[in-house]
């Protein structure tokens, strides 16, 4: 039984990542994407990793959030309106894809794992716990310093107001009166510029 | 409240010069229920006499409602309130009925001749090319605020949009959901002076803020109720020289003041405003003062 | 038996997403294919620590890693996006390589 | 495997139920015209969508890892007691310093 | 059990989201709106359009199958109970965004989008509320965390988390002062361009989803069923009816701002009170 279905979701997984390249609209690939992983968390859960198995879920429902965003700013015919196909070298993808499944899926055939299963009423939550607090202490920690790095790296990448003012000048919105202030964002940004929330003048 | 209540005559409004005033009043009464949207409507109430530059849409927000839908007409000035409240009702059973409907205005024809064209029947041509599915695809352009240049979508909204004041026609140009570039392609209708009544005004607003049952209180004369009603406002929003900002101008309407606030260019006024925030500062302004914000177009 | 299946499915989605990490010219659908390799990856490590090892804990960190270098890579890879647009109005991955000058 | 079969089941339950509750769609052509109070647009409503505040959404998905740590950190908090406290203390702080940065540079609004 | 406990999951949902709608006085409005013509738009997504009320019910069931209905019951009986509230959670945005992105018209869109950006964010608080709940509890298991309330509850154990989890509960329902999906301003927002039955059925499943996050709102801060003399479900359904009119009320009173503005109040207040929050629950819990 679980086999079976872990078979299903396997394939589930396979046959919607393979959907992600083969639909138009970028609304679809990223929710197909989501889809793949939700059925990867499925086999996680099925296979006594709940933790993990949900958490994937749950992440990559908020990244695939994310993805169809971005997907749909920067992708010309977001929606697929019209069909499209942007591939490059696509003969040489083809093989080096098909090469490294083939290439996987023999490496898996020919070795023999050890068969180790975890224990049924083992608490792997805890475990995990113990081992963030304990002996993965560092690596912990270290993600810390990498996630923050990685927040202060995007904003610095992607918004445009940089430390010393904007790197735009020169199309500033017209006022909100003919003589007042500009609308939209303020150039003086810096320590207060969360007090025009709206950011209006 | 509970079990019991009725199901309140959900009406899409189409309001015609002179008559913003009466139909707000009107349609705050209970058992009626003004929908935001003609998709949300079983009655199309049409209050006044509409000018001729306005038959189009009123027939296309018409079109919009499903069926099965009525449109009344309210254009005497001798008709009360109670008596349109009642035939409203009366229609209103006829329709859940089954007794009444009303087929379309407009021919039913796509916008872009579409049909047939292109690999998989869609139209367009290219990655971005044609019409497909009857529309062109929109293409980017300056942006305003923080220089990435996506897609523009321009749009006529109005004349019967109700966030907006009957008949401004706006042709907007969006980026995301801000306002890049507005112009007026028609004036709103002239109202008489009961349209700035405060607590109409204050109920503009209120509704707005999603306090449609205070906004309802208000327009039947009593006070509304609701947390954080005036900070919701953010504070520099609006501001007009000698009349405040929008939040000033909101307490002034709860407080029983229509202020005096001169007139704007909406051209000048509304883009780089997100959205939301650009209905907020419309509806701060009461509609006398959008009128004459608006510039009159040459005489035709 | 469950487990080569678990790993035959990884092997899969490894291979197509490497399809895609290299044939598609938009940076966006790139990062899918990468997306896609990692979620093989993710795949495997769930299969080998549920009926291989044991349980292990160190199994379930380096799942948890796997998703965190996920977000990691959208997170830099989508900000690079909007600066490259930023710069020229494209998303292609031609042209980061004008970027550097 | 029963969470996967309840999950599925309540979809499998829900599909039915919309099936069930649900006219088909159809329209005419001025009935298909988005509602724009009487306007007309003139292109699709799909578009490369400009959403304002993307950089939020970046820094959004760094700082969500935190709950990847989090949760098994709260399973064994009583029992690890003051160190627990210490170590997510310092691993949040380490965070909130980004959160601060961003804020600072004004990216939780609308761009 | 397993029967009867997706019975009772089932009419919870069922009779809250009636109770729901009729607190709202409209099932007569929604009983007609069945029957009407279903309007579809220019182009629409077809497959996103009708998929995204099916996700909303299953995800409201979902949601609420973690609930127990009695001390030691719950239909999932999860050791991850609350990340599987979680993971509803974030699947309910993506569920909104694609109603608003299937329809291919203006004020949807602009609706879904919106509402994106605000969702986002309030997933932090609700995380935050929840782990600080199960902290005394020692397990992220709903059941255990209805067992740590024996002898006090989390209300007032942790007197923060009700108050943000109001908020995440009217995100997700999308109520009042956190409906920036379906907003006046853009004519009803995501529902702008449906009519008849498709959008009665999208008001059912708000109702339902309210009816889930509150029971999960009565079972983290007011020990679900427990309580004296009554069996534990009765407990459960008081408990819950008080909160959905609660949230009902509230939804109704509070104003919304603009969404720019809701953004920086969420990043900037709210996140810090949750660190404020999951503080002050640790070293209680200590």
């Amino acid at each position: 039984m679980t086999d079976l279905l872990v078979t299903l979701l396997a394939a589930f997984t396979v046959w919607t990542g393979w959907r992600v390249f083969r639909v138009d609209s970028m609304v679809r690939a990223s929710f197909s994407l989501m889809l793949s992983f939700i059925a990867v968390g499925g086999i996680g859960v099925l296979l006594s990793a709940p933790y993990i198995g949900v958490a994937t879920v749950f992440m990559m429902a908020v990244e695939m959030m994310v993805m169809a965003i971005f997907m749909v700013m920067f992708m010309m015919n977001p929606a697929g309106l019209n069909p499209m196909s942007m591939v490059h070298q696509h003969r040489f993808s083809i093989g080096a894809g098909v090469v490294a499944a083939l290439g996987l899926g023999a490496a898996v055939l020919l070795s023999s794992p050890p068969s180790n299963p975890v224990l049924s009423d083992a608490d792997v939550v805890a475990e995990l716990g113990h081992e963030l607090l304990g002996p993965s202490m560092l690596i912990f920690e270290t993600a810390g310093v990498t996630l923050l790095a990685t927040m202060v790296g995007a904003v610095i990448l992607s918004s445009r107001q940089g430390r010393f003012g904007n790197a735009d000048e020169g199309s500033r919105p017209p006022g909100l009166s003919p003589d007042g202030e500009p609308a939209g964002r303020k150039p003086d940004n810096g320590g207060e510029g969360h007090h025009h929330h709206g950011g209006h003048g | 409240m509970g079990l019991s209540s009725p199901d309140p005559a959900s009406v899409f409004a189409a309001i015609g010069p002179g008559w913003q005033a009466p139909v707000e009043r009107l349609l705050a009464r209970q058992g009626l229920r003004r929908a935001l949207t003609p998709r949300d409507a079983g009655i199309l109430l049409v209050a006044g006499d509409m000018p001729g530059t306005a038959a189009e849409a009123l027939s296309r927000v018409h079109d919009q409602l499903p069926h099965p839908r009525v449109t009344l007409r309210w254009t005497i000035a001798e008709e009360t309130a109670d008596a349109v409240a009642e035939r409203i009702a009366a229609t209103w059973r006829d329709l859940r009925a089954g007794e009444a409907d009303e087929s379309d205005h407009l021919p039913d024809q796509p916008p872009n001749e579409w049909k047939g064209v292109g690999p998989h029947g869609q139209g367009g041509k290219g990655m971005m090319g044609g019409t497909p599915y009857g529309r062109t695809m929109a293409m980017t352009g300056e942006d305003i605020r923080d220089g990435l240049q996506l897609d523009r979508y321009t749009a006529r909204i109005g004349p019967f949009a109700p966030m907006l004041p009957p008949g401004l026609v706006l042709e907007v140009t969006l980026q995301g959901d801000v306002i890049v570039a507005a112009s007026v392609q028609s004036p709103p209708f002239a109202q008489p002076a009961d349209a700035d009544a405060p607590e109409l005004c204050a109920a503009r607003m209120l509704t707005l803020l999603g306090l449609d049952e205070p906004a309802r209180r208000s327009i039947r004369g009593r006070r509304p109720s609701g947390f954080w009603v005036r900070g919701a406002v953010p504070r520099d929003l609006g501001r007009i020289k000698d009349a405040g900002n929008a939040r000033d101008r909101l307490a002034a309407f709860l407080a029983g003041d229509s202020p005096a606030v001169a007139a704007t260019d909406l051209s000048e006024l509304l883009p780089g405003l997100e959205w939301s925030e650009a209905m907020l500062v419309l509806a701060s302004f009461p509609p006398s003062s959008i009128l004459r914000a608006a510039p009159i177009p040459e005489a035709a | 038996m469950t487990l080569t299946i678990i790993l035959l499915g990884a092997a899969a989605l490894i291979g197509i997403g490497l399809y895609g990490a290299l044939s598609q010219q938009s940076f966006v659908m790139l990062m899918m294919g990468l997306e896609l390799m990692l979620n093989g990856a993710l795949l495997a490590i769930i299969g080998f620590w549920s009926l291989s090892l044991g349980g292990m804990p160190e199994g379930q960190l380096l799942a948890i890693i796997v998703m965190a270098v996920m977000a990691i890579e959208m997170a830099i890879g989508f900000a690079l996006i909007v600066a490259v647009y930023r710069k020229r109005q494209a998303d292609m991955t031609e042209s980061i390589g004008t970027l550097k000058q | 495997m029963q969470t996967l079969i309840i999950i599925l089941g309540w979809t499998g339950l829900a599909a039915l139920f919309v099936r069930a509750t649900q006219q088909p769609a159809g329209a005419t052509a001025p009935q298909a015209v988005p509602f724009l109070g009487g306007g007309t647009p003139d292109a699709h409503a799909w578009q490369r969508y400009h959403f304002r505040p993307y950089t939020m959404t970046l820094v959004f998905i760094a700082f969500e890892m935190e709950m990847m740590f989090m949760y098994p950190w709260a399973v064994v908090f009583v029992s690890e007691g003051i160190k627990a406290l210490a170590e997510m203390g310092m691993f949040l702080a380490i965070l909130s310093v980004g959160i601060l940065y961003g804020w600072r540079e004004g990216v939780f609004r609308w761009q | 059990m397993i029967v009867l406990l997706a019975l009772a999951v089932l009419g919870t949902l069922g009779l809250g989201a009636v109770l729901v709608v009729a607190m709202d006085g409209r099932i007569a409005q929604l009983a007609g709106q069945f029957a009407r013509q279903r309007i579809e738009t220019e182009a629409p997504d077809r497959l996103n359009r009708d998929l995204a009320p099916v996700w909303y019910l299953a995800l409201a069931a979902a949601g609420l199958s973690v609930v127990p209905f009695a001390p030691g019951h719950a239909l999932l009986d999860s050791p991850v109970g609350i990340v599987i509230w979680g993971t509803c959670e974030a699947l309910t945005i993506v569920t909104v965004f694609l109603h608003g992105w299937a329809p291919n018209a203006p004020f949807p869109l602009i609706g879904a989008y919106r509402y994106v950006a605000i969702a986002l964010p309030v997933m932090l608080p609700s995380m935050f509320v929840l782990i600080a709940a199960a902290l005394p509890a020692e397990s992220l298991s709903l059941l255990a965390i209805v067992e740590s309330q024996r002898e006090i509850w989390n209300v007032a154990r942790q007197p923060l988390g009700l108050p943000l989890f109001a908020i995440v509960v009217l995100t997700l329902t999308l109520r009042g002062p956190m409906d920036f999906a379906d907003a006046a301003d853009i004519a009803t927002g995501t529902s702008a361009d449906e009519s008849g039955s498709a959008r009665a059925l999208w008001e059912v499943a708000r109702a339902a989803m309210l009816v889930s996050a509150s029971a999960l709102a009565a079972t983290v801060f007011f020990g679900g069923p427990l309580g004296p003399a009554l069996p534990g479900p009765v407990w459960l359904w008081i408990k819950t009816a008080a909160l959905v009119a609660a949230f009902a009320w509230l939804g109704r009173r509070i104003a919304r701002t603009t969404p720019s503005r809701m953004l920086t109040i969420l990043w900037v207040v709210l996140l810090p009170l949750s660190f404020l929050h999951l503080a002050i629950s640790g070293v209680i819990a200590l």
